[in-house]
């Protein structure tokens, strides 16, 4: 009876599964173009902040339209420790914890007072958020520079490895969405996983079982804040310049569409919503003009056909660990 | 076991529960009836933290359950069920049991996301789910989705839910509403197995012929008050009873019928059961 | 002093005007719906767009009467649009989940800001004003007859819509259908037809507060929705979400913090706080009211011991 | 009907892209989409003019020209995807990128991986601060737009009192800070520096302050249709000072914005006045023959960027990226605006700074 409800995988071919996609995706982008390998980049890079917003949308079903905030604290947090804004240059593995840890106390700040609003509530307050935060780093120019940015920011290295190349952030972005696939996998395979799916199908029930919702909420919001932050670190070193620009509501807009459209709660949601919502822009270039009528039409169109996303939350890694360990 | 001291709820004008004061004693199963509109489902509410309490005490042991969070109710030892279904919708029947056995606090949370704590716990406490879902016979649908099941048999799921963190005190807030004849025996059957020394039951029901068979003891309320309380034959001789109930002559003739019935299959020690505080 | 504080007040009731009027339409769809219909704003802008070029078409541009004119057609024809994108975007949704239609709403705002673009082009056009010119003075402060026009046709259509929901047929429906769409449903009202009338409205009031924004400013662009619609939205929110008199004191409510608050804040904090910071002062508000009376000014108190819905989305 | 539009679309999008696989491409990305639509489009405009006229006098060397226009949204992000596709298309030998300094400076570094002649329009003092030899910038940068006209409030106006406001985009508060350091070194006295945002339309509260401050100029730093709206909405409050903007006002749209209230304003610009030189009435003539409307605030440098582009293709030894770097460098011609020549930095060696007066419809010099 249990082996139905978990079952035992057969470890060589768990292995097998867990490590052939990533490898498949480095050696592909060996051999890409580099405008393709920045574009998959960029698709990596959202498919971890996916996977981070899904843990507070998905798992939690609490509408968080403030995800850049944690985002953009992240990449000022690269920003202004590896540069010659303050000229302090602190190495990059340290500030990935640093932003990673300031984005999920930034999270678990702004989820005390706001985790006991409701549904709509939240989403107006994270989303008010999110713009007080990009209004200060816009404002406090002493320490952000302002809207004129911060430039020049260091090269990152890792461990004597200079990331420089957008090959070299693949490297390091298939690692990090290793790392966050396995995490949020096991994250909804947990007690937390199973707390947070109470917490979104009805609260007051939850509650009635005895779970601290706001404690688990908090848990949530933290945890995802900061797989925010670390993509935000990411993102600066890529860039090697922020701006208040990057971190508009449309960026926070976009995170919340990878995860609807592709698939709300599950993991494989994350990774195809990502690769739509960055790819379909970039090839629909050719159309210049039309490009964002067209982008528009084919979100209402992939949400009224499934409002649900793509791939439905039963399908995921758990689901497709029984196909491969049962088959 | 569970004890309401001088329980009071008020909303704006309308007192919905007036003064209330009884003990509910463990081991055995006690009904609160009344006309609708009584203050029944308040007083579960209160007790399970839904509602807050205006003035006066909810104890179970020691433990003042108006003055703790909502979730701290159940880990008081005081569970639930819904008038209106409450599952967890998307989620399978296990893992809505299992809901109910999340351990408690950040750090043991965290423990078992990382795995720290071992495989062992988590397969404990799915075992603990399959053995309720089993006694309950719903092993058969551990896997399905709750929401996709039959009215009946998420009840007796949501029943299981409520018990399988072996609470002290179990609130049933109308089991049997909705169910046909035959699911409401089946339902008779499990409450009645589920008796046991150390667990308090409260039944709040309108199906008078499944109260009489299977409740130890009644109070019944009229208009936020307890109007009387006893056993099923003091309450058909009450005539204040009576009265509330004029206009519902049916059901002070089920009380009547069931009553008959019962005196000869139980005999209930007096004193047990129910506790009057004189006001 | 006193002129000065008078001249802010002007400022801001003019400002909250067209919050007022644009949060209507939030106000109205969200408490029938539950939705965040993120398409409003653009649909303020195709209003502000649709009356100049029937200004152009008609050439009545700058006539305050042809302004009337222009402003009921674009009143009805954006209205039947808010209707469309309803039929189309949002009913196929119902049901579904909460953030579905949301998100719908999203991809509806993108699509109709970009058609307003390729129609009528990105620059800004120079929009010729419905409004009279002049100027009063007034103990000191300077009111333009613009500022007083706004103001007016705002209360006027604020008052009419509040007796449209309260005194008509039509309106007791629509208040049906916000209680309780299924309730309303079983005595007999077709709530898909009490919806229509509300994005009809909603978006027709939005239009005309296009056409008295860009008749004021004097310019139209196709990216002018986004930032007011936010304001707007704001101002639904403070007043009390799905509250129509609660809409219309969050939208002058907001004119007058923003002013005050840019106003003043510089001086009350040394300068360290600055203009700049506008933006804020409307998003602090909106959290801050969220936080401790999440109900709104206006809107009705929620208890959670009241609140039955299971999950939020 | 917008299907087939659209389809339409597609098929001249494919056909371009065809036919120029033979030719030689320049890439171009700004916003031609969001807030700053208007500026990119018709900036793009201006160097599609340029390429047309070298077509139809014969191209570079028998080859025909193509400038592939790209939409960066005004978003760092997008541009570095679009600088990364334009290095990999080996037939594109120059970019003219970007217009927003927050995209040039992330753009930049992926450019100057591959070797790709940049030619920028973005204003920012730190957009050349890389010291990358492949990047020129043929305007002025912000450091002499700020500092021209608080020279002409303090020298020919005798302006003592000075109102700084400024959008709290990069540009517009990079304009108004060099503003306010000149006009204060100049012994001006600055009795206010304020940001708003670029999406704000109404300053009612911001002006009511500042009229109680009676500056003598009030200088404006950001971009239409702000500016327009700023200098309307300031007389309607009755405020009598000179008012001072930068470069993006320097178009019909902002005398049509502002309406009378323009009347006496002075905006900085890096051309001489359209009028002033045949070349540039042939220029406005001609844009507005090919795109059916006037001149964007921006064309007249799109289309001198494209020029000195193609003047180098014209002049260097091979068409390659890298003899193209050079070519650029070695850049020494009048343009339309001006001469053409950079520093080694890559600036302009002579930035140019005219300041017009609005007089009527139209902008006269006054200085």
């Amino acid at each position: 009876m249990t082996s139905e409800a978990h079952p035992r995988l057969n470890p060589v071919r768990g292995a097998a599964a867990l490590l052939a996609v990533p490898a498949l995706v480095l050696v592909i982008g060996h051999f890409l173009p580099t405008y393709p390998l920045r574009v998959l980049d960029m698709i990596l890079l959202y498919a971890v902040l996916g996977l981070g917003l899904n843990i507070v949308v998905g798992y939690a079903g609490l509408l968080d339209l403030g995800f850049v905030a944690f985002y953009a604290i992240g990449a000022y947090s690269w920003a202004l420790l590896a540069s010659g804004q303050f000229d302090i240059h602190l190495p990059f593995a340290l500030v990935l914890f640093i932003g990673a840890g300031l984005a999920g106390l930034a999270g678990i700040l702004l989820g005390i007072p706001v985790l006991r609003l409701r549904g709509d509530y939240l989403a107006i307050v994270t989303l008010g958020f999110g713009e007080i935060i990009r209004v200060l780093m816009n404002n406090l120019d002493g320490l952000t520079n302002g809207p004129q940015g911060i430039a020049r920011i260091d090269e990152a290295t890792l461990f004597g490895w200079t990331l420089a190349t957008p090959l070299d952030f693949l490297y390091l972005l298939v690692g990090l969405l290793a790392v966050a696939f396995l995490f949020v996998w096991r994250i909804q395979e947990s007690a937390l996983g199973t707390a947070l799916a109470a917490v979104r199908e009805d609260q007051d029930a939850a509650r009635g079982c005895g779970i601290d919702t706001t404690r688990v909420k908090l848990v949530a919001f933290g945890t995802s804040a900061m797989i925010g932050g670390a993509c935000g670190v990411i993102f600066a070193a890529m860039q090697r310049f922020v701006s208040p620009e990057s971190f508009t509501f449309w960026e926070s807009l976009v995170i919340v569409l990878v995860i609807v459209v592709g698939g709300l709660g599950n993991p494989f949601g994350a990774l195809l919503g990502a690769t739509l919502l960055i790819l379909v822009p970039e090839l629909l270039r050719a159309w210049a003009d039309y490009r964002l009528l067209l982008y528009g039409m084919a979100l209402v169109l992939v949400i009224l056909a499934r409002p649900r996303g793509l791939i439905a939350r039963d399908y995921g890694p758990s689901w497709l660990m029984r196909r491969l360990g049962g088959g | 076991m569970l004890r309401f001291d001088h329980v009071t709820k008020q909303f704006g004008a309308l007192k919905a529960v007036d003064d209330v004061s009884f003990e509910v004693k463990p081991g055995i199963i006690t009904a609160v009836i009344g006309p609708n509109g009584a203050g029944k489902s308040t007083l579960v509410n209160m007790a399970a933290g839904s509602y807050s309490v205006s003035s006066g005490r909810i104890l179970v042991g020691e433990v003042e359950l108006q003055k703790l969070p909502k979730h701290r109710i159940a880990h008081a030892g005081l569970s639930r069920t819904y008038q209106n279904i409450r599952l967890f919708d998307g989620m399978s029947v296990l893992k809505n049991l299992e809901v109910a056995l999340v351990p408690s606090g950040i750090a043991p949370l965290v423990a078992d996301t990382f795995g720290l704590t071992g495989r062992a716990a988590a397969e404990a406490r799915r075992e603990k789910c399959h053995a309720v879902l089993a006694k309950l016979g719903l092993a058969a649908y551990a896997q399905r989705n709750a929401g996709s099941l039959a009215y009946g048999q998420q009840k007796l799921v949501e029943l299981a839910r409520a018990v399988v963190c072996e609470p002290r005190v179990l609130l049933l807030d109308e089991p049997a509403a909705g169910l046909n004849h035959g699911e409401t025996e089946q339902l008779k059957q499990h409450i009645l197995a589920l008796r046991a020394p150390g667990l308090a039951m409260v039944l709040i029901e309108h199906d008078m012929k499944l109260i009489m068979a299977i409740s130890d003891t009644i109070v019944v309320m009229n208009r936020g008050r307890v109007l009387a309380q006893g056993t099923a034959a003091d309450i058909r001789a009450n005539t204040e009873v009576q009265e509330a109930y004029l206009g519902q002559p049916g059901a002070i003739r089920d009380i009547e019928a069931a009553a008959r019935g019962r005196r000869n299959r139980v005999r209930l020690r007096e004193g047990e059961g129910l506790t009057w505080h004189q006001p | 002093m006193g002129s000065l504080i008078l001249q802010q007040t002007i400022n801001a009731l003019t400002v909250g005007s067209i919050y007022a009027l644009i949060a209507l339409g939030y106000t109205m769809v969200y408490g029938v719906l539950r939705l965040i219909n993120f398409a409003h704003s653009e649909l303020f802008t195709a209003g502000a767009f649709i009356g100049l070029g029937l200004a152009g078409a008609l050439g009545v541009a700058g006539h305050p009467l042809g302004g009337v004119a222009v402003g009921l057609v674009t009143f009805v024809a954006v209205g039947l649009i808010g209707v469309s994108v309803e039929i189309v975007a949002y009913r196929p949704l119902r049901g579904t989940s909460r953030l579905a239609p949301m998100l719908s709403a999203l991809g509806m705002a993108v699509v109709i800001q970009n058609a307003v673009m390729l129609i009528a082009g990105r620059r800004p056009l120079i929009y010729p004003s419905f409004l009279p010119n002049g100027v009063v003075e007034l103990f000191g402060a300077i009111v333009t007859y613009k500022q007083i026009t706004i103001f007016t046709v705002a209360v006027v259509l604020m008052v009419g819509l509040e007796l449209f929901v309260n005194r008509t047929t039509l309106g007791v429906r629509i208040r049906a259908v916000a209680e309780n769409a299924e309730t309303a449903s079983l005595v007999g009202i077709n709530p898909n037809m009490a919806i229509s009338l509300i994005f009809f409205i909603g978006p027709g009031l939005g239009a005309v507060a296009g056409i008295l924004y860009s008749s004021f400013y004097g310019v139209a662009s196709f990216t002018m929705g986004f930032v007011i619609g936010m304001k707007a939205f704001t101002a639904a929110i403070l007043g009390g979400i799905g509250s129509i008199p609660g809409a219309v004191l969050g939208g002058f409510l907001l004119g007058i913090i923003e002013t005050f608050g840019t106003a003043w804040m510089p001086v009350l904090t040394g300068g360290l706080v600055g203009t700049e910071y506008r933006d804020i002062f409307a998003f602090s508000v909106l959290v801050l009211i969220l936080l401790f009376r999440p109900a709104g000014l206006l809107g009705e108190h929620v208890s959670e011991e009241t609140m039955v819905y299971k999950s939020d989305f | 009907m917008k299907l087939k539009t659209i389809l339409l679309a597609a098929l001249a999008a494919t056909a371009l892209a065809g036919a120029a696989r033979a030719d030689i491409l320049i890439g171009t990305a700004g916003p031609t989409s969001n807030a700053e639509a208007l500026f990119g489009t018709t900036w793009q405009n201006g160097m599609e003019l340029a390429v047309r006229q070298a077509n139809a006098a014969g191209g570079v060397q028998g080859q025909k020209l193509v400038l592939l226009r790209e939409d960066d949204g005004g978003d760092p992000k997008q541009g570095t995807l679009i600088a990364q596709k334009f290095c990999d298309n080996k037939d594109i030998l120059a970019v003219i990128a970007n217009f927003n300094s927050g995209v040039t400076i992330p753009s930049s570094d992926v450019y100057n991986r591959c070797g790709l002649p940049q030619v920028t329009n973005s204003s920012n003092p730190k957009v050349t601060k890389a010291g990358y030899k492949n990047l020129f910038r043929p305007i002025a940068n912000d450091l002499s737009q700020g500092a021209a006209p608080a020279e002409y409030a303090l020298g020919t106006l005798k302006a003592k009192k000075a109102a700084i406001v400024h959008d709290k985009a990069a540009f517009g508060q990079g304009v108004a800070e060099v503003f306010r350091d000149t006009f204060t070194k100049g012994g001006g006295t600055v009795t206010s520096f304020s940001g708003i945002t670029p999406t704000d339309v109404d300053f009612s509260a911001l002006l009511t302050t500042l009229r109680t401050e009676k500056p003598d100029v009030i200088y404006f730093g950001g971009v239409m249709p702000a500016v327009g709206l700023f200098v309307k909405q300031a007389r309607e409050l009755g405020i009598t000072a000179t008012f001072f903007a930068a470069d993006s006002a320097f178009t019909p749209d902002f005398i049509a914005a502002a309406g009378p209230a323009a009347e006496g304003a002075v905006v900085s610009f890096q051309a001489p006045p359209y009028d002033s030189s045949a070349a540039l009435k042939t220029f406005a003539a001609d844009y507005k023959a090919a795109f059916g409307e006037e001149p964007g605030p921006y064309s007249a440098y799109g289309f001198v960027e494209a020029t000195i582009v193609i003047d180098a293709m014209k002049k260097a030894p091979a068409l390659s990226r890298a003899a193209l770097v050079d070519a650029i460098a070695k850049s020494d011609f009048d343009s339309i605006v001006g001469h053409v020549a950079f520093t080694p930095a890559g600036e302009l060696q002579k930035p140019f700074i005219f300041l017009y007066a609005v007089k009527g419809n139209g902008f006269s010099l006054v200085k």
